[in-house]
C-alpha cells in the first residue's frame, strides 16, 4: 500500500467515523467550537449540562466549559429566557434552550416583547445576541409535543428564524446564529435528532472545523423541471424521497430547502416556480396564518399574477397533532401525502 | 370477604404498577408511540390519596399522571385504550397518555410542566363559588414547583382560601436535574408559609403516612381553611421516559434506589410484620397482574381510529353532544 | 303633538341617548345580558370588578352579579388563564379578560395548549366555552402595548379569533362567543373603546336587548366596484374614511369588515374581489405570516390564478409599534396611507 | 460648598419631583402619548436607592421606572427627550417613556409587569460567572410581587446566591386592585424565606429609612449572600396612568395619601426640626425645579425621528455600531 493510499484511507476512515456521528454530536461539536471561540458565549437551559440535553446536543459541554457556562435550569422558562435577555445587556452572548418549542408559552413574553423588540426600542443601542435553541417536529408525541410553531415566531417581528435539514447545515447555520448580534430562533426537528449523519440523503458530510453559512440562503436540493417544491427540517427528506418517487413517474421535481423563515428567501423559490411554472410549499407547520400562504403570495408577488400554472400547500391541516398514529399520519406531510399532491399537479393544468 | 384498609391500599399499589407495567409491555409492542412516563416507584402516593378523594373532587395531573387517574377512580380500561391510541379510548386516542381527560371524574392533565395547578385553581373557585363541598388537587413534581404557574396558583389560592390541595411528587429529579441543586430551599412544604398556606411533609414511600397526610390535607381544604401543599419524596424507578438513557445516574445508584424503598416491599414487610398472611397477600398481587393482563389483550384488540375522523373534534360542531 | 309622535319622540330619545353611550358601555351591557341568561358565567381579570375594566367594558358587572362572578385578579395571568380552563372543566364558562393583547406571552401556554386544544386531545368529551377578552391596537403606546396579534391566535388551531369594529357588532358577537361552546379569542381595539356609538361611521346603533350575531361572517360595509378592500377592527373607519375620500376621485372602493379571522369568510371576498378585479387587504397586525397573505391567497385559491388584476396588501410592516407618533403614522395603516395605497391600485392595470 | 448627606437625598427627591413634573407639563402640552406613570409620592425610593448603587451594578425596571432611571445616572436629557420620543432621547424616540435602555449605566426597563426579574437575573449571573463586584437591582410593585417571573427569578437568584436585591415597591394598589385583597400575605418582604433570602421591609416616604436599607440589601447581595428583597411601602399620589378616572378610590382618600405621606414634606420637616435652614432648602427646591423647566424647553426644541427611517434598527444590519 503506498503512502498515499494510507493517507487516503485515514481521510476516509474520519469521513467514515464522522458520517456515524449522531446529528446532536455534530450540533454539539458547533456550539464547543463557538464556546471555544467567545468566552462570552453562555449556554442556559434544562437537562444541557450534566446529562448533555435530552437528545445529547450539549454533550460534553459542561465538563469543558464549567457550570456558569453551561447551567442546568430549573424549570422556569420565562426566569431563564428573561436571563438570557439580561445576560445579552450585560454583554454575554447566550444560548437558551426551550427543550421543546411547544413549551413556548410560558416565556413568549420575554423572547418578543424583550429580545426581539429591544434592538428596535433601543433605537439601535443595545444589541440582542442571544440563540433561542429549541427542538420540534412530530415523532408520535401528540399535541403538546409536536409542533413547529416557526410561523409565530416568523409573524413576530425582530426574530431570525432558522430550521436546518441537515447536518452540514446544522454545524454552520449554529455557529452563525451565535455570532449572529440579533436574536435567532434555532428550531431543530426532533426526528433528525435522533438520526446519524450517513441516514441523511443530502449534506451528511460535515467538515471537522468551524465553520458559517450564511443565515436567509435557500439551498437547491435537487434540480428538477416540472414543479417547485419549497420546505425546509425534516420535511426536505421527505420531499426528496417524494421527488424520487416521482422521477420514476417521469415528473422531474425541483426541490428547494428554505432553511429559515426568516429571513425568506423567495428570490431563490420565486426564480424556481417561474421556470417550472408550478409551486408546492409543503410545511410541517399548521396550514394557515403561516409559512405556506406567505412564500406563495411573494412568489406570486414577485412573479405577477397569472405567472404560475398552478400553487398548491400542503400542511398540518390547522388541527392539534392528534396521539393515534394513525392519525397523525393523515394530518402530518409525508413522503406519501407529498407524492400524492405532486401527482395531482402533475397531472393538473 | 372484603380486604381490610391495609389490604386495600396494598392492592391500590399492586394495581398501579401493573398497570404501568402494562404500558412497559404495550411500548414494547409499539402499541405506544411518543415518550411515555410511568411511574413506578410512587405507588404509596397515588394509592395513599384514592381513599380521601371524592367523585365530586377534581385532581389535575401531570405528564406522569397514570397513578392519579385510577386514584380518582379513571376508568382503567378506557385509560390504557387511550394511552394506546384507541378509538375506544378515553379521548378517542387523540389524547393519548400524557392528556387524559375525564369529565366523568373530573380529572385531566397536562404535559407542560407546571400547568396543572392553574387548572386545579380554577375547579377549586367553582366549587367554592358554588358552594359545594369539594376540593380540587393539583399535581406537580418537584420540577414543576419551580414554575410561575405553581406560584401565581398559590397566590390565588391562599389570597381567597380556595379549597385546594396542591400534591407535590418530589422524587427529588426533574430529568436529569437534582432537586438539591436547583431549589433554594431544602422542601417544598416550607414554602408554604410563602402563602399563608398549610405545607405537609410525608415519605412518599409509606402508603399509611400519605394516606394520613393527604386525608388531613383535604380536611383542611374541605373544611375552608385554605390550600394545602403535601410534599411527598419519593423515588423514580425507571428512566424519566421510557428510553431514557440516564447518563445522569450510575446504574449501580437506580438499584439502590429500588432495593431500599419500593413501597410495596417496604408495605409488604409492615403487613406481614403485623401478621398478614404472605399467601394472601400473593394472591392479590397475582389478581391485579393478571387483571391488567387480560385488560391489555382487551385493549390490544381495539380499533385504531379512523384516519377520515382526523379533523374532527376541533370545534364543537364538529363534535356530536 | 300627537300620540303617535310623542312616542316618535321617545324612540328618537332612546335612540340618542344610546348614542352617547361610550363602547365599553355597550361591552358591558352584552355581558350583563349573558350573564343574567346563564348562571355559569364567571369573569376573570385584573381591574374589571371594582375599577369596572381599564376602558370600563366590564363596569357595573361586580356590583350586579358579586365578587364570585366577577373577580379581580392579581397580575397572575399564567394562574387565572390556566383557571378559565379549570373553571370550563367544571362546567362554567368563564371570561378571562388579558387587559391588552400583548401580555399574552406570559400565559400563551394555557390558551393554545390547554384552551384551544382540550376539545380535541378530549376526542369532543370536553369543551372550552372560554372567551378570552383582550384589547390590542395602537393608540400611541408603543412597542409592548400597540399589538393586534390576531395572525398569532389564527395560526394556532382551536380558536375563534374575533376583531369587531362597530357598537353593533361588538354586543352580537360578545354574545355569541359567550354562548359559543369553543373557546374564542375576543380582541377589541383600544381607539375604539375611547369612542361612543356615535362617533361611528358604521352601525353605531345599537338595540338595547340581548342578540347575538353570527361568528364567521363578514360584512360589506361599503358598495363598491373599482377595488375590493378587506380589513378589520378599527381599520374599517379608517377604510371608510379612505374609500369616501377615492370616490370623490372617481374610485369606487367596496370595503369588507371581515369581523372575525377564525373563521375567515373567504367567500365573502372572493365574490366580491371577482366582480372588482383588485383585492386590497389591509390589516392592522404584521405583515408577514399572519391575515393579509393568508386571505389574499386564499381568493387567489378561491378564483384561480390570473383571476385577479392586481393584489395588495397593507400592514405593520414587521416592525416594532414605534413610540414616537411620526413613526407610528408611518407604519400603522391609517386613512391616509390606504387612500395611497387604494390611488397606486387604480391607477395600476 | 457641598451638599451633606441629607441635602443630598433632599434634592435627590426634589429632582425627581421636577423631572415627573416636567413629564406632566410636557403631556399637558401633548409632547408625550401613550399611558405616562409618573412617580409622585415615591421620591425617597429613587432618591434613597440612589447612593449605593454604583456604576458597574444593574438596574431594570418597570413601566414606572423613571426615578430609578435617575438614580442610576441615566443622563436625565436623553431620558426626558425619549420619554418626549425624540430622536435625540435615549433611543432616539423609538422606546418611550415605558422602555428606555441605557447601557453605558445598566439600565432598562419593560411595560410588562414581573419581566423585570428574570433580566435583572440575567446581570447577575453575568455578575458572578465573571467575577466582578456589580449587583443587579430587579425593581417591581406590589402587584409584579404575584407573577411567575417573579417566584422563577427568586428561585434561581437563590439557589445559586446571585447578587440580586428585588426591589418591591409596595404603593398598596396594582391600578385599581389593594394589595391587601390579593395578597396571601401581609408583606411581600416575609416570602423571602421560601427561597431562603433576605427579606427587608422598610417605610418607603423615609429616604433615610430606605438609604440604610438598600445599602444593607446591596452590601449582603455584594458579598455573596444571595438575593435580598427590600419592600419599601409607599403610596402613589396619581391616578395609575395620566388620565386614569380612579374610579376605585375616593378622591379625599388620595388628598389624605398626600397630605401625610408626602416624602418630602416629611423630610423637610425632619431636616427641618434637626436645625436646617428653610431658606437653604427652599432654594434647593428651586433651582431644581428651574433646572427642570429648562430642560423641558430645550427638549422641546428636539426634532421628532424622521418618517423614512420608521424601518430601521430591527436588525444589527440596519443598525450602524
Ligand atoms: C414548561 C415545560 N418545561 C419543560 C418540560 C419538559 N419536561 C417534561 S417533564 C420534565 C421534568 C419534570 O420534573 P418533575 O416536575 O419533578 O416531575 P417528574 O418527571 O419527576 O415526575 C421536564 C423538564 C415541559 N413538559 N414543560
Ligand atoms: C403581564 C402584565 N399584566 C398586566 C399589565 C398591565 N399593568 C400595567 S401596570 C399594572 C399594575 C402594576 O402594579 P404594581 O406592580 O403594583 O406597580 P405600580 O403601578 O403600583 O407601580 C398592570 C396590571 C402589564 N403591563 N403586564
Ligand atoms: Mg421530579
Ligand atoms: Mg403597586
Amino acid at each position: 500500500m503506498s503512502a498515499p493510499d494510507r493517507i487516503n484511507d485515514r481521510i476516509n476512515d474520519r469521513i467514515n467515523d464522522r458520517l456515524a456521528m449522531p446529528l446532536p454530536a455534530t450540533i454539539a461539536e458547533a456550539i464547543a467550537l463557538e464556546m471555544e471561540r467567545d468566552p462570552a458565549i453562555v449556554c442556559v437551559g434544562e437537562d444541557i449540562g450534566r446529562a448533555g440535553g435530552v437528545f445529547g446536543t450539549t454533550r460534553g459541554l459542561q465538563e469543558r466549559f464549567g457550570r456558569d457556562r453551561v447551567l442546568d435550569a430549573p424549570i422556569a422558562e420565562m426566569g431563564f429566557t428573561g436571563m438570557g435577555v439580561g445576560l445579552a445587556q450585560a454583554g454575554m452572548r447566550p444560548l437558551i434552550e426551550i427543550m421543546f418549542v411547544d413549551f413556548v408559552g410560558v416565556c413568549l413574553e420575554q423572547m418578543y416583547n424583550a429580545a426581539a423588540k429591544i434592538p428596535y426600542m433601543s433605537g439601535g443601542r443595545q444589541r440582542m445576541p442571544i440563540v433561542f435553541k429549541t427542538a420540534g417536529g412530530c415523532i408520535g408525541s401528540a399535541a403538546q409535543h409536536s409542533q413547529c410553531l416557526w410561523g409565530l415566531f416568523a409573524h413576530l417581528p425582530g426574530f431570525k428564524v432558522v430550521a436546518p435539514c441537515n447536518p452540514h447545515d446544522h454545524k454552520g447555520l449554529m455557529a452563525a446564529a451565535l455570532r449572529s448580534d440579533d436574536p435567532v430562533v434555532f428550531i431543530e426537528h426532533k426526528a433528525l435528532l435522533l438520526q446519524k449523519g450517513r441516514d441523511f440523503r443530502h449534506h451528511p458530510d460535515v467538515p471537522a472545523e468551524a465553520y458559517t453559512l450564511p443565515i436567509g440562503q435557500a439551498a437547491v436540493v435537487r434540480e428538477g423541471s416540472d414543479v417547485t417544491l419549497a420546505t425546509l427540517s425534516a420535511t426536505v427528506e421527505h420531499a426528496l424521497a417524494a421527488a424520487e418517487e416521482l422521477a420514476g413517474e417521469g415528473v422531474s421535481v425541483e426541490v428547494i430547502d428554505l432553511r429559515s423563515v426568516v429571513p425568506l428567501d423567495t428570490a431563490t423559490v420565486a426564480e424556481s416556480a417561474a421556470r417550472t411554472g408550478r409551486l408546492l410549499v409543503v410545511d410541517e407547520d399548521y396550514l394557515s396564518f403561516g409559512l405556506s400562504a406567505e412564500l406563495t403570495l411573494r412568489v406570486i408577488e414577485a412573479l405577477g399574477h397569472g405567472a404560475l400554472r398552478q400553487t398548491a400547500r400542503l400542511a398540518v391541516p390547522d388541527v392539534p397533532i392528534p396521539a393515534a398514529l394513525s392519525l397523525e399520519r393523515a394530518v402530518v406531510p409525508n413522503a406519501a401525502l407529498i407524492a400524492e399532491r405532486l401527482r395531482a399537479m402533475a397531472k393538473g393544468a | 370477604m372484603s380486604d381490610t384498609v391495609q389490604q386495600t391500599r396494598f392492592r391500590r399499589m399492586l394495581a398501579m404498577r401493573a398497570f404501568d407495567e402494562a404500558c412497559l409491555d404495550a411500548l414494547r409492542r409499539k402499541a405506544i408511540h411518543g415518550e411515555l412516563h410511568v411511574g413506578l416507584g410512587q405507588e404509596a402516593i397515588g394509592a395513599g390519596m384514592a381513599e380521601a378523594l371524592r367523585p365530586e373532587d377534581a385532581v389535575v395531573s401531570t405528564h406522569r399522571n397514570h397513578f392519579h387517574a385510577l386514584a380518582k377512580g379513571v376508568d382503567r380500561r378506557a385509560l390504557l385504550a387511550e394511552i394506546c391510541e384507541r378509538e375506544g379510548g378515553l379521548c378517542r386516542g387523540r389524547g393519548g397518555h400524557m392528556h387524559p381527560f375525564d369529565p366523568d371524574t373530573n380529572f385531566s392533565a397536562t404535559g407542560i410542566v407546571g400547568a396543572s395547578l392553574p387548572v386545579a385553581l380554577g375547579y377549586a373557585h367553582a366549587f367554592a363559588m358554588r358552594g359545594e363541598s369539594a376540593v380540587a388537587v393539583g399535581v406537580t413534581g418537584d420540577g414543576g414547583s419551580h414554575t410561575g404557574g405553581f406560584h401565581e396558583a398559590m397566590v390565588m389560592a391562599a389570597a381567597r382560601k380556595l379549597p385546594m390541595v396542591v400534591l407535590v411528587e418530589n422524587n427529588a429529579l426533574a430529568i436529569s436535574v437534582q432537586f438539591s441543586e436547583v431549589s433554594p430551599t431544602d422542601t417544598v412544604a416550607e414554602r408554604a408559609a410563602a402563602y399563608g398556606a398549610r405545607g405537609l411533609h410525608v415519605d412518599g414511600t409509606d402508603v399509611d403516612a400519605v394516606a394520613d397526610s393527604f386525608a388531613t390535607a383535604m380536611a383542611h381544604a374541605r373544611d375552608g381553611c385554605g390550600p394545602v401543599i403535601v410534599e411527598a419524596t419519593c423515588h423514580r424507578f425507571r428512566g424519566h421516559f421510557e428510553g431514557d438513557p440516564e447518563g445522569y445516574r450510575p446504574r449501580a445508584e437506580r438499584q439502590r434506589l429500588r432495593d431500599s424503598f419500593d413501597p410495596i416491599t417496604l408495605y409488604r414487610a409492615r403487613l406481614e410484620a403485623g401478621g398478614a398472611d404472605p399467601a394472601a397477600l400473593d394472591a392479590i398481587a397475582a389478581e391485579e397482574k393478571a387483571a391488567m393482563k387480560a385488560l391489555l389483550a382487551e385493549v390490544l384488540e381495539m380499533d385504531m381510529p379512523d384516519p377520515a375522523e382526523a379533523l374532527r373534534y376541533r370545534f364543537t360542531e364538529e363534535a356530536p353532544a
